[in-house]
């Protein structure tokens, strides 16, 4: 594709969107190599990312539109209930635990923390930070909890280089290397399967 | 312990381990190098003093069992398998404390990522505008329809008209038998409606069906039968997320 | 508000919303007078209409972004259930009864069809075409129907003006004109306390 026509495209596609796109998508979509992608963004974000009231971020492996800190008084004026941004640290725990040691499951979680965490688990459902996905083999089958792609977006958080591996929490002490998964493969994989690239979820009969 | 660190609360601690650490940490222990009769002897005073205020008791009297038990093991002479079964169960306690540890620094960096993020913005929904989402009827050939029912309704307002046979109710009635089978034989569901308009409206459901990558079609030859084949056992094409648009808000009840 | 800033703030409210906002909406939250909000929406339509992906619209009496016809390929290739409305007879007959008699009973949409038109209601509720806006006054109190925002958008219509007239249509010579209000009227109405300016109708709160 050309590059003004794919500039436009881009653009289209990530307002249509709200939430991330990953660039292999993008790819996909316009016929396009992934580096002729990543060079046409950073052309739009350069073009964008002043003088406007949005801007483009590279959030979970994906691009999208996010509005500039700034404007929010006005943002929370239409969505006032955006506001009640509180987050609880069993929440913030139960998060990391599905970050590091995604899939898990309730019982693992609940292990870790030393306390029941069900309830938080449903909210954090619910609030779409956390989904179930797939169910482990073994005794009762229970479900499989995964980081959810609005999480990135709610922590800001781009890729994995911008939180600390496994093995570099909890003060480089000495480590038993038994996680067969750093966090940055989980992301990786993440962003691949379940992650920005799922635009398709909300199916919509359009024919009446 | 000293005294003064008596005025920690109980219910500062998130559990056990978070006590366990945070009085190991008080103690300048490495978590792997756990002195077990010192630790054991402060968590027991320590949750001893504040058992009334215990919600969540039950968990930390377990805890307070699991290293009395290790304690004791650890007495008896190195040969006995309790003492192998109480330095193994030392070395898990340390594997939790070290997993607990890591877990809550990274909820500090959650939580930290989560302040500075609460002014940036996005929809979480596609948008409504759809450009190419648009009508094949004008709202010249609307406003003709409107004129017609008038006037039908004025001059034939107590006719009774035939039952309409709607498309949406073919496509479910389709959907419906496919719950029972993969396949339907499309002149079985003829000879329940036998008209031309229901065969018309059928052929439509059949065709959106396939376009929607519901269904798909097959005929062994030119006019034998049509079977219609359920994809995904006749469900969506696109699964639809729960609360897919629900806006992000949480806080600390 | 200064109009650079103004600018920004009705950016970000366009690309976060993705639907309209009303002018008076615009003009609440950023505490400016409409005249100023068109001024400013016409400097940014300058800006944003060429060369972009997306434009500003004025939509159903609101601003909206849209996406450039020309990217309609890729957005449809991101959302494949996206595309063009086909509307069954039966669900045409009921929108235009709404787009005329709106505010408008079940029952009286009934009446005039001769059919019951429950099936057809519910379905054109869910798109979005006509929403339940208040109660009639009388025995059962029945909801009232009327127009909902995206039509206008769908069938391609920027307002009340585009809508053919009462007096132009076919059948109107044989109209009894009992109808107290004029579609027209009814429309505008709509628009002013129904239409683009209900951002607001899915909010929730929840607490973890």
């Amino acid at each position: 594709m050309e590059t003004a026509e794919l500039k436009k495209t881009i653009e289209a596609l990530l307002f249509v969107s709200g939430k991330g796109i990953s660039k292999k998508k993008i790819s996909e979509i316009t016929e396009t190599p992934q580096e002729k992608i990543s060079e046409t963004v950073n052309a739009l974000k350069q073009e964008w990312n002043s003088n406007h009231g949005v801007f483009i971020e590279e959030i979970g492996g994906g691009y999208q539109i996010s509005t500039r800190p700034e404007y929010s008084p006005a943002i929370l004026k239409l969505y006032p209930w955006k506001g009640v941004m509180r987050l609880s640290s069993s929440a913030a725990e139960v998060l990391s635990i599905a970050l590091y040691k995604q899939p898990v499951t309730t019982a693992e979680i609940n292990d870790i923390r030393g306390v029941d965490s069900s309830g938080v688990i449903a909210t954090l459902l619910k609030n779409n930070l956390i989904k179930y996905s797939g169910r482990k083999e073994g005794p009762g089958n229970p479900r499989l909890i995964r980081i959810n792609e609005p999480f990135y977006h709610i922590f800001g958080i781009r890729d994995v280089s911008d939180i600390p591996s496994w093995q570099e929490l909890g003060g480089a002490e000495e480590e038993t290397e038994s996680e067969g998964e750093t966090p940055g493969d989980e992301i990786a994989e993440e962003t691949e399967t379940n992650g920005v690239s799922d635009v398709l979820e909300d199916g919509e009969e359009s024919e009446i | 312990m000293n005294g003064k660190n008596y005025i920690v609360r109980l219910d500062a601690f998130e559990g056990p381990l978070d006590l366990l650490l945070w009085l190991i940490q008080n103690n300048n222990m490495d978590i792997y190098d756990i002195e077990i009769s010192k630790i054991t002897a402060q968590y027991l005073t320590f949750i001893g003093a504040r058992t009334a205020e215990l919600d969540a008791a039950a968990d930390f009297l377990s805890m307070a069992t699991l290293l009395m038990r290790i304690k004791s093991s650890l007495m008896l002479p190195k040969e006995s398998p309790e003492y192998q079964e109480a330095v193994e169960q030392q070395r898990d306690l340390s594997e939790k404390l070290m997993e607990w540890k890591k877990i809550k620094e990274s909820r500090g960096i959650l939580l930290e990522k989560h302040q500075s993020r609460k002014n940036f913005f996005r929809r979480d929904e596609p948008a409504a505008v759809e450009i190419d989402k648009k009508s094949t009827l004008s709202v010249f050939e609307l406003a003709d329809i409107f004129a017609n029912l008038i006037r039908t309704h004025d001059k034939n307002f107590d006719t009774i008209t035939g039952p309409e046979i709607y498309l949406e109710d073919v496509k479910a009635d389709i959907l419906e038998r496919f719950k029972s089978a993969d396949e339907i034989k499309i002149s079985g569901m003829l000879q329940a409606f036998p008209s031309k308009l229901y065969l018309a409206v059928l052929i439509l459901a059949i065709l959106d069906l396939a376009h929607d990558g519901i269904a798909s079609l097959r005929q062994e030859k030119p006019f034998a039968e049509i079977y219609l084949t359920s994809i995904n056992g006749g469900k969506q094409a696109l699964p639809r997320e729960e609360n897919y648009a629900q806006e992000v808000t949480y806080g600390n009840s």
